[in-house]
């Protein structure tokens, strides 16, 4: 155990099984996501002397998030974080009681996911967030600009979505093994499924970090910042709009 | 009568061997150029070998060789019940599948890790119920039973069948097996009291101390086996088919074997041993085979438990009017045993049942070898019958020990769905000895009492087994030395019979016996065969042929004296080692002159002429090698008519306390009723081993399998729970009847099984006098089952899973 | 895939270190590496059936100043390595501490408990069979347990505090010292940790493959019982299905302060109830004030099974640890 | 490796006759031990029996293999060989000790006794022996020799024991044919001849 991908443990008749992922990956990803991280700050950082102006964020604010929306994010955001901790926790040799804070965080990200879901296909414009082939030439054309998503927001979400979505349905049924308040566990899957399911869970896991870290590296750095700002109170200015965004293609309505 | 040897006590010539250390068991044994095997068994409790893969084992420096089940069957395996040496088709998890001989056993154990082994995994089941049900999954390769002549057959039941029998209903499938006497409608319509319910007996493993290791070498053809068995001669027979080697060219060496209790009886059940035979026939080295204390478990075997019903009624005078079984025994993954049938046939001996049924059908679990263990059938039948009795009795407002005497077997009766007579039966009187050793009396009166949390328990149990054959054959020499050479095959399984039956030959010739030697050990001293020392048969099976061959022998020296010393062989007798004239013993010979003379005259006196015809081959090869080299008696014994009873009854005290669910065993008294006692202290033992056995069976003993997936958890002495010292009394008081049984030249029948039924028997009425009555029907009965019980618990949610899980 | 019975010692190095200093270099260079070795009685087994397979064994019992009991400025000291015969028959540990006498003289059988040492019973391993076998489960860390499944075997499992894992602890000396209030003295190359004796297990839903707080490079090396409970009223029960050798069904340890037939303060500990020992602090604190009585052992004894959630085959242990409260109790 | 380290298995010793080649050959193979390489590393002297014996023991053997199959001393009967059976036991310094579940290099200052130690140099049982044979104690023997050692042990700690404490004393042993009553006959009449 603990060499490549994924580890192997013995079935119940001796058999080799899949028993989940090598966790020595979480410090490969964990390193090469900083390596990677670190390099773009880097990278930015020398772009940063030919100094491109910043939008005002003074002026007229326009509406980029709904308060619904933004609760659900956070809402996401803490459940995932605290799922990771907790998840993590184990494998770094922390003695903490992690397992029902984490299944109920995971219940919740359910129920978060599941309500975005629905209001995204009927009350949201889902359009915007619809990856099209026009977007793959956005990092190239600076005279390109997106609508209400850039080329690396809808990628990032598409991402995160994939996993999250894997993580969910993958935790769901590893929840289904465990005693819970609503059953006793059934022992009912086939230890070689079992193991896939636990392997597909740490490869969304690990996904999920390198996702989540990229995220709050981006949401933090100075010239998105302002995004972040909109997820917590829901605007962004004229300026910012009109500097990142081609209106053609998103028309917001003021903000309250 | 008088005897001189019979009913006294003497050192048996091993004993100082065992005291010491100094005796050999099979692994004690070494041999200039051993190498040493292990064995691959399967994981898996039911699979097929699609395919081995040992080149690279085989490659490896310091092994020597594989034996697989394609070299022990050539011509593929049959497809039957029985172990079997190595198979690809295992039923069990633990069943050997091939053997690696190597330098050593981790070498061994390194290239077995290098062999590629492809199962084919197929369903198994745990719970013969769950294989009866239409759809259940089949132990065996052909179905779930085993129809003798015909083969394998599926036995199905519909599943409201099945549901009705988990809820405790008569079976209403066609059994298998249907056995019966008398009207036994007539006999439950007649009743006052009929009681009806499901019960289970859980199958446990044996556990000899000794695990069964095995050397084996080739030397001039011949094989030499150092083994571990319990029946010398009888069982050597067998191996020597099961190795394919003949007769006279086997050799077992067998001093001493550390435990047997059935499962070493017989060359089927322990063919295990053939395994370094073959491999050191293979690569021409000897072979130690050691086992471990889980493959003695896994190789070993296990009583049948039962998932049964049954029914008695009682009159209003406590006569057993009817009995009633329908008993689903369980065959485990190999197949064997008749328990179901044995316990029914108990039932209707010890209590004298009016009108008998027995149904039933043996189904097969993918759990251990079932085979005979210690009084296989009517010991779980007596545990479970006793408690009913007493629920009887109470019912019908007699005392517990006057239901069991009125019920009684006695001379004269028959007994059995045979309706077979008792050569003798002296169960009242053992029932009265019992009844005053315990002051039965005086000690019903505290039945229930209560002190702080615990109650007092009395208890009484009645144990049968058939306890003699014939058949088989007796040599004694003698040379000048005027010692006597009695052989016996019987196998020195520590009830020390091998001696104690070699002691009639000594009583008919008044031998002291520090002049007589019991010739045994291994097959080259040159043994007659006999009856496999299992079924409590050894005294009474053994006393006549060795009394018979001495018979033979002082024949042959009142001819030898009449011809020399002139007059009528009738006119001579023995004494003081002389054979002499009645009239005036100044005239005779001693032994050792008589034996010169016998060697002299040769022929039928040295065992080269004038032979019984029917002796067996075994007897005979034993008795050509022998020709001529002294004076020869020989004997072969003629079936004997009857049945021979071995009886025991136990009373017993017990204190339960209600808050742990711990029982105590506060007394116990067994009485053994077993025609002429023939060695007392090692009848004690019998009694007090039994005795044991029985506690285990009743209190304690367990075979626990998973479900899921057929894992076995008992495989070793913690787990298995085999009774401690802290576990039974501190002392358990013994008698016997001690009356003569005409069948038997010196009156004496066997007893090794029936005390552990009615130990079992007193122990599990005791616990259900102390629990007011309550009857569990079921064995073992363990502190979780009394605290749930006294708690309001059901256990419903387990029906009839005490046979091989039970938590 | 193959199997194959073993019951013999593998290769493995032996270091018998007779001081401190170099046993706890040894654990601190060896670390998971490295298997602490008391009495050996729940060593040789993992070893022989090669379901454990450290790359050395570090004997600890030729270490004097682990060994032997004695007073200290409050209460006494018993050194990790002394042998629990040595613990039973010790006058002073009779005398003041009986409930640990008691609890020693009733592990496993005269020889095991003749070389077994304190600390190897509190940190001896859990019994589960299935984990026994060497079969990948959860505690051994694997994703999943074969005893608490709707057909496992589970009669000797938990009825508390179970997370995936069903074991219990299997020690008899753990609940004795949680009721004196014992204190675990823990030692490693860097530093010493006191710990007290009810923190120093762990459950499962905190830590899944251990049983105590050690980390790979600590040595229990000794117990501390203070004078608090000295020559308090002690009750110690074990029950079991064989009167030798077998673990407990259910244990009990408690120890009382009573003036006047009144309880002023106790300490209540089950053990084979849960992965630790289960210390019953609202049972304690409802019977703190309280005359001793048969009502209030019974109400004690129902009070001490709240929350219990009892597996397929464990339900006897309710009634068998609220019974053996209530006789506690009682006295 | 730290080199302050104390090995203390390493033991300097001489090769002494006590140990015939051929049995130490018989241990290697029956344990499936590699030959060691640091052979005169690994003798150790043991104290078995009243003799000092040198034996090559590997860091992990058994005392129970020790004696069985480098001894030769097959008295010694492995039931289980993981402590639950009492077949093995032997006198370690006067204590009844499970040998299969103890490490000889553990045993290099103790003194060891083994069923085959207890008779006189005349040939006389002890005490243990001949009581046992009296009642007839034992039944297949193969427990015997553990039964004899921890009755021997009690008697040596507690010469006129109740018949109770000889059943407490002797409760480490299993006796798979149940002769627990024997035995204990066995020992209150070695105590009265002994």
């Amino acid at each position: 155990m603990g060499e490549g991908i994924v580890r192997y443990k013995r079935d119940v008749w001796g058999e080799e099984v899949i028993l989940g992922v090598s966790w020595d990956l979480l410090w490969v990803v964990a390193v090469a996501i900083l390596v990677l991280l670190a390099a773009h700050a880097i990278i930015m950082a020398a772009l940063a002397n030919k100094k491109m102006e910043k939008p005002s964020d003074a002026g007229r604010r326009v509406l980029r998030h709904e308060s619904i929306d933004r609760l659900f994010h956070w809402v996401m955001a803490a459940s995932i974080l605290v799922l990771i901790l907790t998840g993590i926790a184990p494998i770094i040799g922390l003695r903490i009681s992690w397992l029902n804070i984490h299944w109920i965080s995971g219940l919740l990200l359910t129920f978060v996911v599941t309500f975005h879901i629905i209001r995204s296909l009927f009350w949201q414009d889902f359009k915007s967030i619809i990856l099209a082939p026009r977007d793959f030439g956005e990092p190239f054309d600076s005279a390109k600009k997106p609508g209400k998503y850039s080329f690396e927001q809808k990628g990032m979400h598409w991402a995160v979505t994939v996993v999250v979505l894997a993580v969910i349905v993958t935790g769901l049924l590893m929840f289904l093994q465990i005693d819970s308040p609503f059953w006793d566990r059934t022992n009912s899957m086939p230890e070689d499924q079992l193991g896939l399911v636990f392997l597909l869970h740490g490869l969304s896991t690990l996904a999920l970090v390198a996702l989540a870290s990229a995220h709050i590296y981006f949401a933090l750095r100075p010239e998105k910042i302002f995004y972040t700002r909109s997820m917590i109170s829901g605007w962004i200015s004229e300026d910012e709009m009109t500097a990142n965004h081609d209106t053609s293609r998103w028309s917001p309505k003021e903000a309250d | 009568m008088a005897y001189m040897h019979i009913g006294k006590d003497f050192v048996p010539p091993d004993v100082a061997g065992k005291v010491t250390g100094r005796i050999k068991y099979s692994e004690d044994y070494t041999r200039e150029g051993m190498v040493y095997a292990r064995l691959l068994t399967s994981p898996i409790p039911h699979a097929k070998v699609v395919s081995i893969d040992a080149s690279e084992a085989l490659a490896m420096e310091g092994v020597f060789g594989i034996l697989t089940a394609d070299d022990v069957y050539p011509d593929g395996e049959a497809n039957s019940t029985g172990l079997k040496i190595l198979t690809n088709e295992p039923t069990l998890v633990g069943e050997p599948i091939l053997a690696v001989a190597a330098v050593d056993e981790k070498t061994a154990e390194t290239a077995i890790a290098a062999i590629t082994v492809t199962f084919e995994r197929l369903p198994f089941v745990m719970d013969p119920v769950d294989s009866l049900e239409e759809g259940g999954p089949d132990a065996y390769n052909g179905g779930n039973t085993f129809v003798f002549r015909e083969g394998f057959a599926q036995e199905k039941w519909t599943s409201d069948q099945v549901a009705s029998f988990r809820a405790g209903n008569e079976p209403t499938a066609e059994p298998a097996a249907e056995l019966s006497y008398g009207d036994l409608e007539a006999g439950f319509a007649n009743s006052a009291f009929v009681y009806e319910t499901p019960f289970t007996t859980a199958g446990y493993p044996h556990m000899s101390m000794e695990p069964r290791s095995a050397m084996a070498y080739w030397e001039d053809g011949k094989l030499y086996l150092h083994g571990t068995s319990q029946s010398l001669t009888a069982l050597a027979d067998g191996m020597a088919g099961i190795v394919g080697v003949p007769k006279e060219d086997l050799v077992f060496i067998n001093a001493a074997t550390g435990g047997g209790f059935g499962q070493r009886a017989r060359a089927g059940s322990i063919p295990s041993m053939a395994i370094p035979a073959k491999l050191s026939q293979k690569i021409n080295r000897p072979v130690m085979m050691r086992c471990t204390r889980e493959e003695e478990f896994t190789i070993g075997g296990a009583r049948q438990g039962f998932q049964g019903w049954i029914k008695l009624g009682f009159k209003q005078d406590g006569t057993m009017a009817a009995a009633d079984l329908w008993i689903v025994s369980d065959n485990g993954g190999k197949g064997g045993g008749g328990d179901a049938f044995s316990a029914t046939n108990a039932i209707s001996i010890v209590y004298q049942a009016e009108a008998v049924r027995f149904r039933g059908v043996s189904i097969g679990s993918n759990t251990a070898h079932r085979g005979a263990q210690r009084g296989p059938g009517e010991n779980q039948i007596a545990a479970i019958v006793s408690p009913i009795l007493d629920k009887a009795a109470e019912e019908l407002g007699i005392d517990r020990l006057e239901i069991r005497k009125l019920n009684t077997p006695q001379t004269g009766d028959v007994g059995g769905i045979n309706r077979q007579p008792f050569t003798s039966a002296y169960m009242p009187e053992a029932l009265e000895q019992a009844a005053t050793a315990f002051n039965w009396e005086e000690r019903i009166t505290r039945s229930r009492q209560r002190n702080g949390s615990k109650v007092t328990g009395i208890g009484i149990g009645q144990g049968y087994h058939n306890a003699g054959r014939s058949g088989m054959d007796g040599i004694i020499m003698m040379g000048p030395d005027g010692r006597l050479r009695v052989h016996n095959g019987v196998g020195n399984l520590g009830t020390y019979s091998y001696a104690s039956t070699s002691r009639a030959a000594a009583e008919v010739l008044k031998m002291p016996w520090d002049r007589c030697d019991v010739i045994t050990g291994r097959t080259d001293n040159h043994l007659p065969i006999t009856s496999p020392q299992d079924g409590s048969n050894s005294i009474f099976t053994n006393t006549r042929t060795c009394f018979g061959a001495a018979q033979d022998m002082l024949a042959k020296m009142k001819e030898i004296a009449a011809a020399d010393l002139g007059g009528d062989p009738a006119d001579y007798d023995v004494s003081n080692e002389r054979v002499h004239q009645i009239a005036d013993d100044t005239v005779g010979m001693t032994f050792g002159e008589v034996a010169q003379r016998a060697m002299e005259l040769g022929g039928k006196y040295t065992g080269e002429a004038e032979l019984p015809e029917e002796l067996a081959e075994w007897t005979q090869i034993s008795v050509s090698r022998l020709a001529g080299s002294g004076f020869m008696g020989v004997y072969h014994d003629p079936r004997h008519s009857n049945n021979p009873p071995g009886f025991t009854v136990t009373c017993t005290e017990i204190e339960l306390d209600t808050e742990t669910g711990k029982i105590e065993i506060l007394d116990m008294v067994s009485i053994a009723e077993c025609g002429t006692v023939v060695h007392p202290q090692g009848l004690k033992n019998q009694l007090v081993g039994g005795g044991v056995w029985g506690i285990g069976m009743s209190v304690l003993e367990r075979h626990l399998y998973d479900p899921q997936n057929g894992l076995p958890a008992s495989t070793g002495y913690w787990q298995s729970k085999i009774p401690t010292y802290l576990d039974t009394p501190l002392k358990i008081d013994t008698g016997w009847v001690d009356l003569p049984d005409p069948e038997n030249p010196v009156g004496a029948r066997g007893v090794g099984e029936p005390s552990m039924g009615s130990v079992s028997a007193a122990l599990n009425a005791a616990v259900s006098d102390a629990l007011d009555g309550h009857v569990f029907n079921a064995t073992p009965v363990t502190t979780d089952m009394i605290v749930n019980h006294i708690a309001g618990i059901s256990e419903e949610w387990v029906p009839l899973a005490q046979n091989n899980f039970r938590g | 895939m193959v199997a194959t019975s073993h019951d013999v010692m593998p290769d493995i190095e032996l270091y018998q270190p007779t001081d401190e200093e170099n046993a706890l270099a040894l654990a601190n260079t060896l670390g998971a590496d490295g298997w602490l070795v008391g009495g050996g009685q729940d060593t040789y087994g993992w070893l022989k059936d090669r379901n454990k397979n450290p790359a050395a064994m570090i004997e600890l019992t030729q270490i004097d100043a682990w060994k032997g009991i004695k007073e200290i400025a409050d209460g006494i000291e018993i050194g990790a390595v002394t042998t629990l015969t040595d613990i039973a028959n010790n006058p002073l540990v009779q005398s003041r501490y009986a409930l640990l006498a008691t609890a020693a003289g009733k592990v496993a059988s005269p020889q095991i408990r003749n070389v077994g040492t304190l600390g190897g019973n509190l940190i001896q391993d859990a019994r589960c069979w299935y984990y026994r076998r060497g079969l990948d489960c959860y505690r051994a860390g694997g994703n999943i347990c074969y005893a608490d499944s709707p057909e496992g075997l589970n009669r000797e499992h938990a009825l508390f505090g179970a997370s995936r894992c069903v074991a219990v602890s299997p020690s008899d000396t753990a609940p004795a010292l949680v009721a004196l209030d014992a204190t675990m003295v823990v030692a490693s190359s860097s530093r010493e940790r006191l710990i007290p004796a009810q923190d120093f297990f762990v459950g499962p839903e905190r830590d899944i493959v251990n049983m105590t707080v050690l980390n790979d490079d600590e040595i229990l090396t000794a117990v501390r019982i203070p004078s608090t409970w000295a020559n308090a009223e002690f009750y110690f029960e074990k029950v079991a299905d064989r009167n030798v050798w077998d673990f407990a069904l259910v244990n009990i340890a408690a120890s009382f302060k009573v003036s006047g037939g009144s309880i002023e303060d106790a300490r209540i500990v089950c053990g084979a109830v849960e992965c630790t020992p289960r210390r019953l602090e609202s049972v304690e604190s409802a019977i703190r004030g309280q005359q001793r009585s048969e009502e209030l052992a019974a109400s004690a004894g129902e009070m001490a099974t709240e929350g219990a959630r009892p597996l397929n085959y464990n339900h006897f242990k309710v009634p068998l640890m609220q019974n053996l409260v209530k006789r506690a109790i009682r006295g | 490796m730290n080199p302050k380290l104390t090995r203390r298995r390493f033991i300097k010793g001489v090769i002494a006759s006590g140990a015939a080649a051929t049995t130490t050959t018989m241990w290697y193979a029956a344990n499936g031990q590699d030959r060691p390489t640091g052979f005169v590393e690994r003798l150790i002297r043991i104290n078995v029996n009243g003799q000092e014996r040198s034996v090559d023991v590997a860091p992990q053997e058994t005392l129970a293999s020790t004696l069985r199959y480098k001894l030769g001393l097959t008295g010694t009967k492995l039931g289980c060989n993981r402590g639950e059976c009492g077949a093995c036991t032997v006198l370690v310094d006067d204590t009844p000790t499970y040998a299969c579940s103890v490490l000889t290099h553990s045993m290099k200052f103790a003194r060891i006794e083994t069923v085959e130690g207890l008779e006189a140099p005349n040939g006389d049982l002890h005490a243990v022996q001949q009581g046992f044979i009296d009642q007839l104690s034992p039944q297949c023997g193969y427990c015997t020799p553990g039964q004899v050692m921890s009755a021997v042990g009690l008697l040596r700690a507690n010469p006129n024991p109740t018949r109770e404490e000889a059943r407490q004393a002797m409760a480490g042993n299993i006796c798979r044919c149940g002769s627990y009553d024997s035995y204990l006959d066995g020992v209150m009449r070695a105590a009265e001849i002994g």
